[in-house]
């Protein structure tokens, strides 16, 4: 099982928390491919197994479509499945389920439908186009869905337990990149981070810039860098991109006049569209600057550190354009 | 063929005179109801009443009530579009269903949802999406869920032949039999899948015969008869509850109007129809019940006559109940 | 099969267009569910097996997953599929394929990958929320995918005949509610319309209304209203979401200043949010207002008559936005 | 069962001494230039030298070979991540595959993708995503062009035991079957999908009696064996060149290294390792020839001296060779 030592590591955190849950209450099970035994691709779940046993830790066949239908099912009748997606690309397998099953069924006939998705996502790891894809623009125009994204170890913890709690379908995406990069400064708090409310994790007075998940580490180091120049960087981590916390982006952006946004995923109908689209439409009058956002490349992700490189975010292109848009 | 040699060693089954007369006459009234109402609503199709197309189970009865016969009430169901009768089986009011094709308020889903999706979840039904077979996954899930709480709990899913192609009826089985879930699965064989044909749609001898890429029981019977269905029903429904994992079972019968009643359907032949048409799951039961003694002409007279009042009293309700309030329709498209 | 009287529907002009590549080209073929002896559910290929056969004419089994992938592998080694999706609610089943292996292809390995995906789409048809979804916000984000939206008959057809000889998967999505309700004024052009390029169906001078598929018409209509009132609209027509035609919207809103994006799908993610997003980092200095976003409220589509008009954009909202925004 | 009838009606193999020795030593030599390219790579994956992890397939070289070699250059391949030597009998150049390991500039995807995803349709291969069992419903697809077209090409995919669970398996064994499409189906029994055992992931009796719910042959051999392998293959080839629609084949081996060389596998019962260890296919093909006097000692130590500096040619060359050219990325995500 997954220990607090203080400083324990993104993977850590989600560990703990989904233990954290399964402790208090047993109608939470986890479901996915390799869960059990092995502990899953990425050992979230090592020592579950152990632990609960395999009626609450259930190892499934290569089948996601399947096993998302029976969380829903499960779901309906009174537990709280949390299902791991071995790698985020392969939800494209459950899509049809969460969009047509999961995430309209509340609407359709008033029963809850509490299913957390758990999938590891993302780039930089030399994983390639089938392995690397950041999954949130696939879903976040569907009704029903919650979309979690945490960037800390500690939101992480805090922002599964709420994920579970909650009686809806619930997409929480864990930035793989991050997994063992980072680590909590103190103890992980076990306690539920209400969805739906972004953070300010670092004031500033110049520039907005909105972004979450690995964005989050990354920009704050960007603005660190930058502070040094004298360009002042106000850092919004979302933290939930649906429901979208439209009121802390409105009340920074109106502070500092000028906004970028900031994700992993690629840029055409990447979700900085919708906040692009937010900002302009509810702070028009108090920009200074057009939103710029700063995503990936309209490519798939290649698998060659060069290319790969050259279509994800880095530090410099993230500082220049916050440089730019700041002092324009 | 372990379908055909699974038949073979069945015990024959008992005469309608040493079976339950109640059971054997709900079983009957249920059935007669379910067609007095779809004869009814093909009328108010045709006249103007629903919103939309109408999609009915005619010759599918003996499958519906009949398998849902076979289960307890606290047995989750999950039916499809042809299961009109599982649904009035479990308690479902004749003009709820009424109000859902026409979108009033007062319909299940409050005419958010609206036609073949009815179902109640306080009767242990899934109101299933129009994606077909996406009943399969989540019926697996209410049984892993009964399996999980340590309840004998069976659950049962229907589906036609042509949802047999797809990826949920697929990865379903052998989820469950793997997981040895306490499930039941019913193949509705109607020979067609909208316009498609058997031949079209399996290469396969039979859909029973699937089973076996699943390591389950598969069994096929026939889908006219409302007492081959309730107990193949039976014996896979004491399986699963005994904790040994599901079954398949393959009702064949015939889709005697269009796929919807807009479909003239007009590709299925001519002769099929006719053939077919001397084998009214209805007419059928209510003779072997005549036969046996469990009815006489004025039973069968008042079933008839009072499924024909209900399913007119049920269009006046429909009818005069009230479209829902578009002012709240943002409202819960989230749980609390 | 369909005949040009002069006055075809769009479901004509669509029939008319496969018709007209099939005659041309022997690589093209039609394959989906009850395509063929029923002539397809909405009655797009009626005739077609009687004419080119069920070699061409291709019923297949209820497997989106699979016979999508069916196209892609037949695409790969020269021939030119077109798939017909029963209704675009269906194209969930293969987002999948989609996604990893139709849009991703020619990028991984330089290999055409020629496939037309044809599915009717949307709502007003009263038939719920799982047979009335806009499916193009499912896949605007996925990098090597085309996305067409023709909003008339005579733009069908022509879209249809480039989407054929396109050498990219292409998603051509077939408004369902137009499919009887819109005719042609003359006989059909059967010419490639090429894609990527956009189109001023109104001359304005007040405001832009950006839309697409059956917002033209529905924009059409409004405008003429306004008109009346002094209010003049220029009506633009994407006419291809994927690749964006970003030229004629920039200089459609530059002229007016003024913009609004009007679609049938929900609000949020919906691909008014890249237009807008776009509007506002080309055109951020020419703006006297802030781009607004017409769509379906955030909610599944419902069945019954009042719940789906209240929630899918009428022609009073879209007078009364166009009104507010071009006057204030 | 189908599966044993069939095997029982089936003629004796021809034994190796009656079979063509050219054909024979191809078959021996490309098996065993595939292990000796694999013990580089794990070697270069040890030593730092490749981008992520290695994915080999130790102990499938008699199923990926037998069966490319029962197939014509113009049959079209959708291989998977253990099929090195498919690709090899194609004439995929070793360093080409090191190459894609490494991200260069020269893999045949341009460093775009990596790792196993390297296949060249120049040599009629599909070179198939992360998603398992992509590979098959485009290998049906494949199958399709050529009927459509008339011709007699014949489209090989190769699986693992876990991908039939999933939607894509499913459904395109049921279209292929139904649509008589000339297809040959391989499923590699390794025992194992990453860490999961197969009771954990079908019910079946094995993986060949799936075969009965497509209503096509299936037919379950040694995939230690080449020979085996090979027969079962050109039988399958032989019925879907003539016409006869598609059929399945279980190949039944081991997965002697982790899913990749990051995984330690300690789930694995070291007794199962032990066991199988005493049936090395390449051994066991190399014995076969030295005994049917194919080969002899001097043969084998030359075909393994060279396959040996072959991979170390392989490697010298991948490792001399650039990385690609980031400012061009942006190009090619369209075909003209
Ligand atoms: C995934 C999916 N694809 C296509 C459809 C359209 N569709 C609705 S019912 C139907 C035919 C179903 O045939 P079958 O399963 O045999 O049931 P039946 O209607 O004959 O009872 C089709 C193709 C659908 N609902 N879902
Ligand atoms: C749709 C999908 N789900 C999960 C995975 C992750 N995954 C990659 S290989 C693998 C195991 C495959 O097992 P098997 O099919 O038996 O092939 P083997 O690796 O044993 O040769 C899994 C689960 C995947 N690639 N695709
Ligand atoms: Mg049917
Ligand atoms: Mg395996």
């Amino acid at each position: 099982m997954p220990t607090d030592n203080g400083n324990a590591t993104y993977l850590d955190a989600v560990g703990l928390a989904l233990e954290h849950e399964m402790d208090a209450d047993p109608d939470v099970f986890i479901i996915g491919e390799d869960v059990g035994q092995f502990g899953g691709a990425f050992k979230v779940t090592k020592g579950f197994l152990e632990k609960f046993g395999a009626r609450r830790v259930v190892d499934t066949p290569i089948a996601e479509t399947g096993f998302t239908g029976l969380a829903a099912g499960a779901a309906l009748v009174g537990l709280r499945p949390v299902v791991e997606f071995q790698f985020a690309d392969f939800i494209s397998c459950a899509f049809d389920p969460i969009v047509n099953v999961l995430a309209r069924h509340h609407f359709r006939t008033g029963d809850p439908m509490p299913v957390t998705m758990r999938a590891p996502f993302g780039a930089r790891l030399r994983a390639g186009p089938t392995h690397s894809q950041s999954v949130e623009s696939y879903f976040a125009h569907v009704p029903g869905l919650k979309i979690v994204m945490p960037g800390t170890p500690e939101d992480a913890a805090g922002l599964l337990i709420s994920s579970i709690r909650d009686n809806n379908p619930v997409l929480y995406l864990e930035n793989k990149y991050l997994y063992r990069r980072l680590r909590a400064s103190g103890p992980i708090p076990l306690e539920p981070i209400p969805l739906g409310q972004a953070k300010v994790v670092r004031e500033g007075t110049d520039i907005t810039l909105v972004t979450y998940s690995a964005g989050v580490s990354q920009g704050l180091e960007v603005a660190a860098e930058l502070d040094k120049e004298g360009v002042s960087v106000e850092v919004v981590d979302l933290r939930t991109l649906v429901p979208l916390d439209v009121e802390t982006i409105v009340a920074s952006v109106k502070k500092t006049s000028r906004a970028v946004v900031l994700h992993e995923a690629a840029l055409r109908m990447g979700y900085g569209a919708e906040i692009t689209a937010v900002i302009q439409s509810e702070c028009f009058w108090h920009l200074d600057q057009p939103v710029a956002r700063i995503a990936a490349k309209n490519t798939p992700t290649p698998t060659s550190p060069p290319l790969e490189d050259a279509v994800v975010p880095q530090p410099a292109e993230i500082a220049q354009v916050l440089r730019k848009v700041a002092t324009a | 063929m372990p379908t055909t040699r699974k038949k073979a060693n069945a015990p024959a089954p008992a005469p309608p005179s040493e079976r339950d007369p109640a059971l054997l006459r709900r079983i009957y009234e249920t059935m007669v109801l379910t067609r007095a109402v779809e004869d009814r609503m093909v009328a108010m199709y045709k006249g103007g009443d629903l919103l939309g197309s109408l999609y009915t189970g005619h010759w599918h009865e003996a499958i519906s009530v009949g398998a849902a016969a076979a289960l307890r009430p606290d047995d989750y169901l999950a039916p499809i579009h042809r299961d009109l009768g599982a649904h009035l089986w479990r308690g479902m009011e004749p003009w709820q269903v009424m109000a859902s094709f026409m979108g009033k308020a007062t319909s299940p889903t409050g005419g958010r949802d609206g036609t073949l999706h009815y179902g109640r979840l306080d009767l242990n039904i899934y109101n299933l999406p129009s994606h077909i077979p996406a009943n399969y996954p989540v019926a697996i899930g209410m049984g892993f869920a009964a399996k999980y709480r340590g309840e004998d709990r069976v659950s049962l899913a229907f589906c036609g032949d042509g949802s047999t192609s797809r990826a949920d009826w697929h990865e379903s089985l052998n989820i469950a039999s793997v997981l040895k879930l306490p499930c039941v699965f019913v193949v509705e064989n109607n020979q067609f899948a909208y316009s498609t044909p058997l031949q079209l749609q399996s290469a396969s001898e039979n859909f029973a015969i699937k089973a076996v890429a699943y390591g389950m029981p598969g069994v096929k019977v026939d889908g006219t008869d409302a007492l081959a269905v309730y107990d193949a029903t039976a014996e896979a429904v004491a399986r699963a509850r005994a904790g040994d994992g599901p079954s398949l079972i393959e009702a064949v019968t015939m889709r005697m109007h269009g796929h919807a009643e807009h479909d003239p359907a007009d590709y299925v032949p001519r002769e099929m129809l006719e053939e077919w048409s001397k084998k009214d799951p209805v007419e059928l039961f209510e003779r072997t019940l005549l036969e046996a003694g469990v009815l006489d002409d004025a039973a069968v007279k008042s079933v008839r006559g009072q499924a024909r009042q209900h399913a007119i009293d049920a269009r006046k309700k429909a009818m005069a109940d009230p479209m829902p309030d578009p002012t709240t329709v943002e409202v819960g498209v989230y749980a609390d």
